[in-house]
């Protein structure tokens, strides 16, 4: 090798958006380190809101010009394709939303330092002092989210995963309430969450070592060459699955899921049920069909397993469920798992596959909205100690606020997939993707599909229960005595639950415009 | 080629039911009449429809309107009629105001003859626009030509019904909806399975119902997809084993819901029998004809012996629902014109019969406040009214020559037994083994009759006022209808005949009846 | 040649393995999983050297950066959870479960 | 021998184009009655007399005009609605046999009528029965004038309805409701056998209309045909109380007694007898299995009906045994084929006439009594109601077949043309129609003669005359209307054109002084003598003495309701309560323990989940094993 290293390219055009939230990101901490304490929420809060809808318009932009690079940007290191464009529009989306939550007031710690319960808090409290370092740690889980799906080399992609994962560690961290379970929750997840993306590197150095390269694309270049049977590959296949797998929650990998979920700031559970999952998905996605397209006889069969293990133990274990979020923790362990059958779907050579892709895709949207919308909701029911998360809690609510009481009822539905709700159609969308790729002539696993399909069926019929149950609790069973109080909710939250209903309604009564749009983004598939 | 007839018949209500959501607080006065105007709007349009049928145009489908809704999916908003889907409607058309005025009182808490209150104030806008909702979901669900258009409301309408029963029933009302709605969304979600399946191995891209006709072919794939689509009917038109959730739904139901949920939404199973497991998958429909045929008659008879043990007068009506479904099906798969023809007419004259039953039952429980029979006797003398009405529509229950519901019993019951369709004499069996309800029906009918109302009355009972005006003009047209029927039944088949022959051309049996007699044109 | 390096980076990765799973003071849970990215870090280099290009040993300091980046996060995490429950132990955080 | 003639389509209107008046009027009176409610309270009763004269004018009208036509015209089929397109059309058939039952129904009818005045003065429902008696005549008249099976049923299902309603008219009795509960139950299993043949026929002959039937019966096979007679017997037996479904009538008599008269005596019992002689195309020749069954049944039934009778001191009961006796003489008669038709009917219309008489004088006897059924507690009650004493002893005479009565021509030719056609049956019969002596004569004795027996606070008096005049008109016809229709065969010779009859060369005649008629004769005087022994002469204990084994054999109706409870009434509710219990446990169980079997695994599974985060990293530890060795695996498939 010569000495001589040429000065990379970079598109920055392309790159823009994510350019602009990291650029922000930094700002953030300037801010922190230079604006008066009084100011930084005023300046925080338009900062990222800005950034992120900026970055969405410049989304729009690159799609409506349209003239997408046939290559990674970066030197190969970011694909910026339909597909990333499209999980990018929606992970901004999610975001803003769930920024507008964060900012309400009394969802984080006065002072992270402060043991609970001393008198460090309480002076802090009374204060009223607060972490305003949670809107750059926002933007740069959102710049992580961003670039996870959409790094087209392994290195970039667990970067990608660390800046993504570690802001959410901390924001874990920083309940106002019940902030022993806050903490538990932060350390359990940074501590698998670094455990997991461990396996991930290890399977990355197994790849290399198979491939000689961590880019996706030399990386199928050297699947489409050479004996596809080398156990380096394997191991490298399997464990650079387990650090995936991990971060959609599927089972086996499903653990840290309910324990999270549960304690994180409600907010910012929102923000990984739906941002974090959607990222992973666009990153298994790229994975197994640009990097590891060519293995699918090996990989598909595993993944059946791992689809229907998920869908099962997520809506079994939602059923007895007493907790709110971690019963919403479970339901979104259930729908990975029918994602995980979507991914499936997805093998067909180049071109086949954009019908289940876009389904994915159209899935990825309508779920994490109507998730978002639903933890929104759930913020709003309070107890004096904090949000009120036992179901018993919620009895009756409808009798007390029938609005609220429906909305939420209406995302349960719409979660449940009951016709005439968004949920509907992205289950429809992907078990047809499913039967239709089984369908196909050559079709590794064929019949196999349709069991998975039918199992999906089974699951979701089960998963229905848990559902239902809720809307029992809220309707037909009366008040509490000293039932929980509805809190008035802030223009922000509002707005949240607006956007997610609006959605999940329009959607449920006219899919096509979103159809469209998923299918546009999925025609040009992944750049490989 | 697109008519609105269709569309309107279901907006309307729709509309209704925004506008009756809407209203101020306290206007439940309004929000009653509003709904049982909207309803008698529909009544109208629906029988304006109804007489233009004959000479509107279109083949099998009159009235059709077919518009793009998810063109990704093939997914269109197709609605349209033949004589089948017709009468089922109006069947619904004609329930629906009578359940209104049925359930004037149920929202705003029901007191007893005593004055105890049974069930407390509820909402009763919301009542009245799920009722609403409701209507329109049923027209849609009969009015549909698009396969998944007709999955869509066949899953959707769970949802009024299931807050209907759960927030306005009885004491065990959320057990009853939690189970009916996971029985049937169960059932559901096979058969949406069984719609992709359908839609993915016929593979023209679209789920309008008149291209899917006949183009699945190879007998396993037919096999598999018919079972996805029966299994689902047959739970939502309860048939043995998989009725038990009638029964609680339909005993926790408030009385008009329980009417819609056994009059017309039960029917949904078995016209989706009729009009998708036949039409669909002829020779799957063939080869399980025995099988089905024989749950049919074990629903008629089992059915009939359960409904004779019940002590709770609802549960007792809801068991012979089950008995009466066990002959619908029976006449549908006896694959005969006849047969079909009367099993057509049975879901109609049923919605009446047992419509009239369930709401005669229902005064005598807001009265009293007890579904127990043991509760009651003696009726006759303190409420004539409600006693004459009562026994009517029992009668109507048992089939009593004369009123509507023999016309159709009778039907089937030769249609099956002189079934051409089937060579073997098992339909023969099938038949003579049906008969025997016949017996059983006087017995459960007359013998509810016979607690309830005659004998000594009871203490309670003394304090019974007989029938209002309000109940009367409930009770009254269903049992005009009962009667009317019963002697002209010549309009409703005329305009079913036809539309059974189409369905047995496209099954493809041997069917003399198309030839000369049956057809009645 | 190579092959020995390899076993070895698998023995590490192995006993950082289980170090999670058998220690209970959280700080050294911790270690053990930056001892698999280092492991991690040996199997990049040598397979670098295998392959004879330099990817892998550029990809071993980015994996040191990150891993640096995670000791703050994670020992943030850690001395917060110390300072309330005066202990480090993973096992006594278990109010979260079923 | 002659067939029946062609059914041909009515064209000309006249009255019998109206005929559909004799059903729709007594059909509105019932509809008015019932709809407008207490509003008619007052002239109720007159409407429902009204109507049902109005009916009995135009039904003797459609005769005069019937007899007017020749032979082969009299059978005219007048065609109303299409009722099940393709399949029924509904229409009458005015021929001699339809129309004399119209005559019977509507005549006998309108007398009852006219007596309820008097019988239900004093019920404040008198209305509603008014309007019940009218339904029950619409009803009857539909069967017997319906010219196809399908309106058949729905008036052979009318009458049921209308005997329902009437026999627990006062359904605040319990008994009363029980025993109607029990007719129609016991009816719907005669009517399963009549669905059943019905369903043969259609599909054997495509028609249900009797004008079609006549002439393709012989395409049929024989097995085919018999498996309808039998099927209709069945239908019939339930009907006319024959065994084995005799059980009902017997109870049915907690009606009111111009009920008993009306439909548990005069007409609508005897409906089986009329669907065997409509359906004469089913059991044409005689000796074949479904016209032997026939006979065989009435005459098993004539005897165990006469048996009843002895034993009961329920005077309407008596009378419902006797009830039960004679119509199973009509059904050995109608079981002979077209020779036994005549004598039939004959002996329906007669019995019409002196059992509706009977059962009239019973209920004015009860009325003066104040509503005493006992006859134990009667006695010497002929100089205290003279008239309805003088009307019970004709119709008593005629039905004993004191010579040249009504009843003494009617039986003696079933009898005769019995032993002719069927010896064994035949002198059974002879038996009955001694035992028939004994029991009537009892019962006459106990009621009329002796010494007074009565309550205290009894004051028998002689009933009204709206009630008594009937009496009188019906005991005229128990005189005088047997030897009018038999003499001369006048009957045989009117029915020919609709059942069939000898030709005219071997007509029967009469004789007087035949064997078996003599034997009949001595029979009976034994009969009535013992009678006369054991309850003229000796003195009638008030409390039934224990009896005999015989006794209470027949006192408890040949153990026919213990039959019934032991051999249906039980197992049915258990079988019930077996499958209410499989339901609930059973099949519902399944579905409840499926869903608590998720439950369980789900709060099982939960476990798992310890909230130690080191068993979290252990199942990703293992998690990543499985997914190496299993990829690893699949490569290596």
């Amino acid at each position: 090798m010569n000495g001589v290293i040429e000065a990379p390219t970079i598109e920055y055009g392309a790159l823009a958006p994510l350019l602009l939230v990291f650029g922000a990101a930094v700002l953030g901490v300037l801010v922190e380190a230079f604006a008066p304490r009084y100011l930084r929420r005023a300046i925080h809060m338009p900062l990222t809101l800005l950034s992120l809808l900026g970055a969405f318009a410049l989304v729009i932009v690159t799609v409506v010009k349209g003239d997408l690079a046939e290559t990674a940007a970066a030197m190969g290191a970011v694909a910026i394709d339909g597909p990333a464009l499209f999980i990018w529009g929606v992970v901004l989306i999610l975001s803003a939303v769930c920024v507008l939550m964060i900012n309400d007031e009394g969802h984080f710690v006065a002072s992270a330092a402060a043991v609970p319960g001393s008198s460090e808090e309480e002076e802090a409290e009374a204060a009223g002092s607060e972490h305003t370092e949670i809107y750059p740690l926002v933007l740069f889980a959102v710049g992580g989210m961003m670039l996870f799906p959409a790094s087209n080399d392994l290195l970039t992609m667990f970067v990608a995963l660390e800046v993504m994962s570690l802001p959410l560690y901390l924001l874990c961290g920083l309940a106002r309430r019940r902030r022993l379970l806050s903490q538990e929750a932060s350390m359990k997840y940074f501590l698998l969450g670094a455990f997991s993306s461990a396996f991930f590197l290890y399977g990355a150095a197994m790849i290399y070592g198979f491939a000689g390269t961590v880019s996706l694309t030399g990386i199928s270049k050297a699947l489409g060459t050479s004996g596809l049977l080398d156990p380096l590959l394997m191991i490298g296949l399997a464990l650079l699955g387990v650090g995936l797998l991990f971060k959609i929650g599927a089972a086996p990998f499903q653990a840290w899921k309910p324990d999270v979920y549960q304690g994180a700031p409600t907010p910012i559970t929102a923000l990984m049920a739906s941002g974090t999952l959607v990222a992973a998905v666009g990153a298994v996605l790229r994975v197994f069909w640009v990097g590891l397209g060519n293995l699918d006889w090996n990989w598909r069969p595993v993944m059946w397993a791992v689809a229907a293990l998920t869908m099962i133990i997520g809506s079994v274990l939602a059923i007895t469920q007493t907790d709110i979020k971690r019963m919403l923790a479970y339901s979104s362990i259930a729908h990975a798992g029918f994602l995980l059958i979507g991914v499936m779907a997805t093998y067909d050579k180049a071109g086949q596959n954009s019908g289940s892709l876009s389904a994915i895709l159209f899935y990825l949207l309508v779920y994490s909205l109507t998730t978002v919308g639903a933890f929104a909701v759930v913020t709003l029911v309070r107890d004096p100690g904090g949000e009120a998360w036992h179901l018993s809690r919620w009895a009756g609510l409808g009798k007390r606020s029938p609005v609220l009481a429906g909305v939420f009822a209406f995302f349960l539905l719409a979660f449940a997939g009951i016709p005439l709700t968004s949920g509907f159609f992205g289950k429809y969308a992907v078990f047809t993707a499913a039967l239709g790729s089984g369908m196909e002539s050559g079709d590794s696993l064929g019949g196999w599909m349709t069991g998975l399909v039918v199992l999906g069926v089974v699951a979701s019929a089960v998963a229905a229960f848990f559902y239902v149950r809720v809307i029992v609790l809220m309707f037909f069973s009366e008040p509490a005595a000293d039932g929980p109080t509805i809190a008035v909710p802030s223009m922000g939250t509002v707005a949240v639950i607006t956007v997610a209903l609006l959605v999940t309604v329009g959607v449920g009564l006219f899919p096509q415009p979103v159809l469209d749009l998923a299918n546009q983004a999925a025609s040009g598939l992944f750049i490989r | 080629m697109s008519s609105l007839w269709l569309p309107i018949l279901m907006a309307v209500p729709v509309l209704g039911a925004i506008v009756v959501a809407l209203l101020p607080k306290g206007s439940d006065k309004a929000a009653k009449q509003l709904t049982l105007a909207v309803s008698l709007v529909v009544l109208v349009l629906t029988l304006v429809m109804a007489f233009q049928f004959p000479s509107a145009s279109g083949e099998r489908f009159k009235f059709e309107a077919v518009y793009d809704w998810i063109p990704s999916f093939g997914v269109h908003f197709g609605v349209g009629v033949d004589g089948i889907a017709l009468v089922l409607i109006a069947l619904s058309a004609v329930l629906v105001p009578i359940v209104v005025l049925a359930s004037w009182h149920d929202a705003d808490g029901v007191r007893t003859a005593d004055g105890t209150l049974i069930t407390p104030k509820r909402s009763v806008k919301t009542y009245f626009s799920l009722l609403l909702v409701l209507e329109a979901m049923m027209i849609g669900v009969f009015a549909a030509t698009d396969i998944f258009l007709f999955y869509v409301f066949f899953e959707a309408m769970l949802i009024p019904m299931y807050f209907m029963i759960g927030s306005y029933g009885g004491a065990q009302r959320s057990y009853a909806a939690v189970k009916f709605l996971l029985y049937s969304l169960f059932g559901g979600l096979l058969m949406l399975v069984a719609v992709i399946g359908l839609y993915v191995v016929a593979g023209k891209g679209t789920f309008m119902f008149p291209e899917l006709v006949g183009v699945i072919q190879d007998p396993a794939t037919q096999k598999w997809l018919f079972a996805g689509f029966f299994i689902a009917f047959a739970i939502k038109a309860p048939l043995w084993p998989v009725h038990t959730w009638l029964p609680d739904a339909a005993a926790q139901a408030p009385a008009g819901a329980a009417v819609l949920l056994v009059g017309v939404l039960d029917k949904v199973g078995t016209f989706g029998m009729l009009r998708f497991c036949l039409e669909l998958f002829p020779e799957a429909a063939k080869a399980f004809t025995m099988p089905i045929v024989v749950l049919a008659v074990i629903s008629i008879i089992y059915g009939a012996i359960v409904a004779i043990g019940q002590t709770d007068m609802k549960r007792l009506i809801a068991y012979t629902s089950i008995s009466h479904f066990g002959f619908i099906v029976m006449g549908v798969f006896a694959m005969s014109q006849v047969s079909q023809a009367g099993a057509t007419l049975y879901m109609v004259n049923h919605g009446f019969a047992t419509g009239a039953l369930f709401l005669a039952a229902g005064f005598l429980i807001a009265r009293r406040g007890s579904p127990h029979i043991a509760d009651y006797g003696g009726v006759q003398k303190v409420a004539p009214l409600l006693a004459g009405y009562f026994l009517i529509a029992g009668l109507a229950g048992l089939s009593l020559p004369g009123l509507s519901s023999f016309v159709s019993e009778f039907m089937v019951m030769v249609g099956t037994y002189s079934s051409p369709a089937f060579g073997s004499g098992a339909l023969t069996v099938a038949a003579i083994v049906s008969a025997v309800a016949v017996i059983l029906a006087a017995v459960y009918i007359l013998w509810m009759v016979q607690r309830a109302l005659n004998g000594p009355t009871a203490e309670p009972v003394k304090a019974f006022k007989d029938l209002n005006v309000r109940e009367v003009a409930v009770l009254a047209p269903l049992v005009a209808l009962i009667i009317g029927f019963g002697f002209f039944p010549k309009p409703l088949l005329d305009v079913i005949n036809p539309a059974v022959t189409q369905t047995l051309v496209n099954v493809k049996v041997d069917n003399p009846a198309i030839a000369e007699k049956g057809a009645g044109q | 040649m190579t092959a020995h390096y390899l076993v070895l980076s698998g023995l590490l990765f192995a006993i950082g393995a289980l170090g999670v799973l058998i220690r209970r003071n959280a700080i050294v849970v911790f270690m053990c999983v930056e001892l698999m990215l280092n492991a991690c870090n040996l199997a990049f280099v040598t397979f670098a050297r295998q392959h004879g290009n330099l990817e892998g040993q550029i990809i071993a300091f980015f994996v040191m950066v990150v891993a640096a980046a995670e000791v703050v996060v994670g020992l943030a995490i850690i001395v917060t959870i110390f300072r309330t429950r005066r202990s480090a132990s993973v096992d006594d955080a278990n109010l979260l479960k079923y | 021998m002659e067939s029946p003639v062609e059914i041909v389509q009515h064209t000309a209107g006249g009255v019998i184009g109206v005929s559909w008046l004799m059903i729709a009027l007594p059909l509105l009176g019932a509809a008015i009655l019932l709809i407008l409610g207490r509003v008619t309270n007052r002239w109720g009763h007159l409407l429902g007399v009204a109507m049902s004269l109005a009916s009995f004018v135009v039904a003797v009208l459609a005769f005069f005009e019937l007899i007017g036509l020749p032979e082969a015209q009299r059978r005219q089929a007048v065609h109303l609605w299409e009722f099940i397109p393709g399949m029924v059309d509904m229409g009458l058939l005015i021929d001699p046999l339809s129309i004399s039952f119209a005559l019977l129904i509507t005549g006998v009818g309108s007398l009852i009528h006219i007596y309820s005045i008097g019988y239900m003065a004093h019920d404040s429902d008198r209305r509603r029965f008014f309007a019940y008696l009218n339904l029950f005549v619409a009803a009857m008249l539909l069967l017997v004038l319906a010219d196809n099976y399908v309106g058949l049923f729905i008036g052979w299902e009318g009458v049921g309805l209308a005997s329902y309603l009437l026999i627990g008219f006062w359904q605040f009795k319990p008994s009363a409701a029980v025993a109607a509960k029990k007719a129609f139950v016991v009816n719907r299993v005669g009517d399963f056998g009549l669905l059943v043949g019905m369903f043969i026929i259609w599909t054997s002959f495509g028609t249900f209309a009797f004008a079609d039937l006549g002439a393709q019966v012989g395409t049929a096979s024989q097995g085919t045909v018999t498996a309808i007679g039998l099927l209709l017997l069945l239908g019939a037996c339930g009907k006319s109380a024959q065994l084995p479904l005799q059980s009902w009538l017997l109870d049915a008599m907690e009606g009111p007694t111009p009920v008993s008269a009306l439909i548990h005596a005069a007409t609508m019992v005897t409906a089986g007898v009329y669907l065997v002689v409509r359906s004469g195309a089913f059991f044409f020749e005689p000796g074949s299995p479904q016209a032997l069954a026939v006979a065989i049944v009435g005459a098993a039934t004539l005897l165990a009906g006469a048996i009843i009778g002895c034993a009961k001191d329920d005077i309407k009961k008596g009378l419902a045994g006797s009830t039960m006796s004679q119509i199973g003489y009509m059904m050995l008669g109608a079981g002979l084929g077209p020779a036994g038709y005549a004598f039939a009917i004959g002996h329906l219309i007669t019995h019409g006439f002196f059992k509706a008489d009977m059962f009239l004088g019973a209920g004015s006897v009860m009325h003066g009594m104040n509503d005493e059924v006992d006859m134990r507690k009667y006695g010497g009650l002929r100089k205290y109601m003279p008239l309805t004493f003088a009307t019970f002893m004709v119709g008593y005479l005629a039905i004993i077949g004191f010579p040249l009565l009504s009843g003494y021509f009617t039986k003696d030719g079933i009898i005769e043309t019995a032993v002719h056609e069927q010896p064994v049956l035949g002198w059974l019969a002879v038996l009955g129609a001694g035992i028939t002596g004994f029991y009537m004569s009892r019962m006459v004795f106990m009621t009329f003669f002796g010494e007074k027996r009565w309550a205290e606070d009894a004051h028998p008096h002689e009933s009204p005359k709206v009630m008594t005049i009937p009496l009188i008109v019906l005991s005229i016809g128990s005189v005088f209307l047997g030897g009018y229709l038999i003499l001369s065969n006048r009957l045989m010779v009117f029915l020919g054109p609709a059942t069939g009859r000898p030709s005219d060369a071997n007509l029967p005649e009469f004789h007087f002084a035949s064997t078996p008629g003599l034997t009949t004769l001595a029979l009976v005087a034994v009969g009535a003598g013992f009678a006369w022994m054991r309850y003229g002469k000796a003195t009638v204990p008030v409390v039934a003495p224990r009896g005999s084994f015989l006794t209470t054999f027949a006192r408890r109706d040949l153990y026919g309701d213990a039959l019934n409870e032991s051999l249906f009434m039980r197992p049915g509710q258990w079988l019930t309560r077996i499958a209410v219990f499989f339901d609930n446990r059973g099949i519902d169980g399944v579905v409840n323990g499926l869903a608590a079997g998720i439950g369980g695994t789900s709060g099982r599974l939960r476990r798992i989940q310890t909230g130690f985060a080191r068993t979290y990293a252990l199942s990703i530890l293992i998690g990543a094993a499985l997914l190496t060795g299993a990829l690893l695996l699949v490569g290596n498939i």
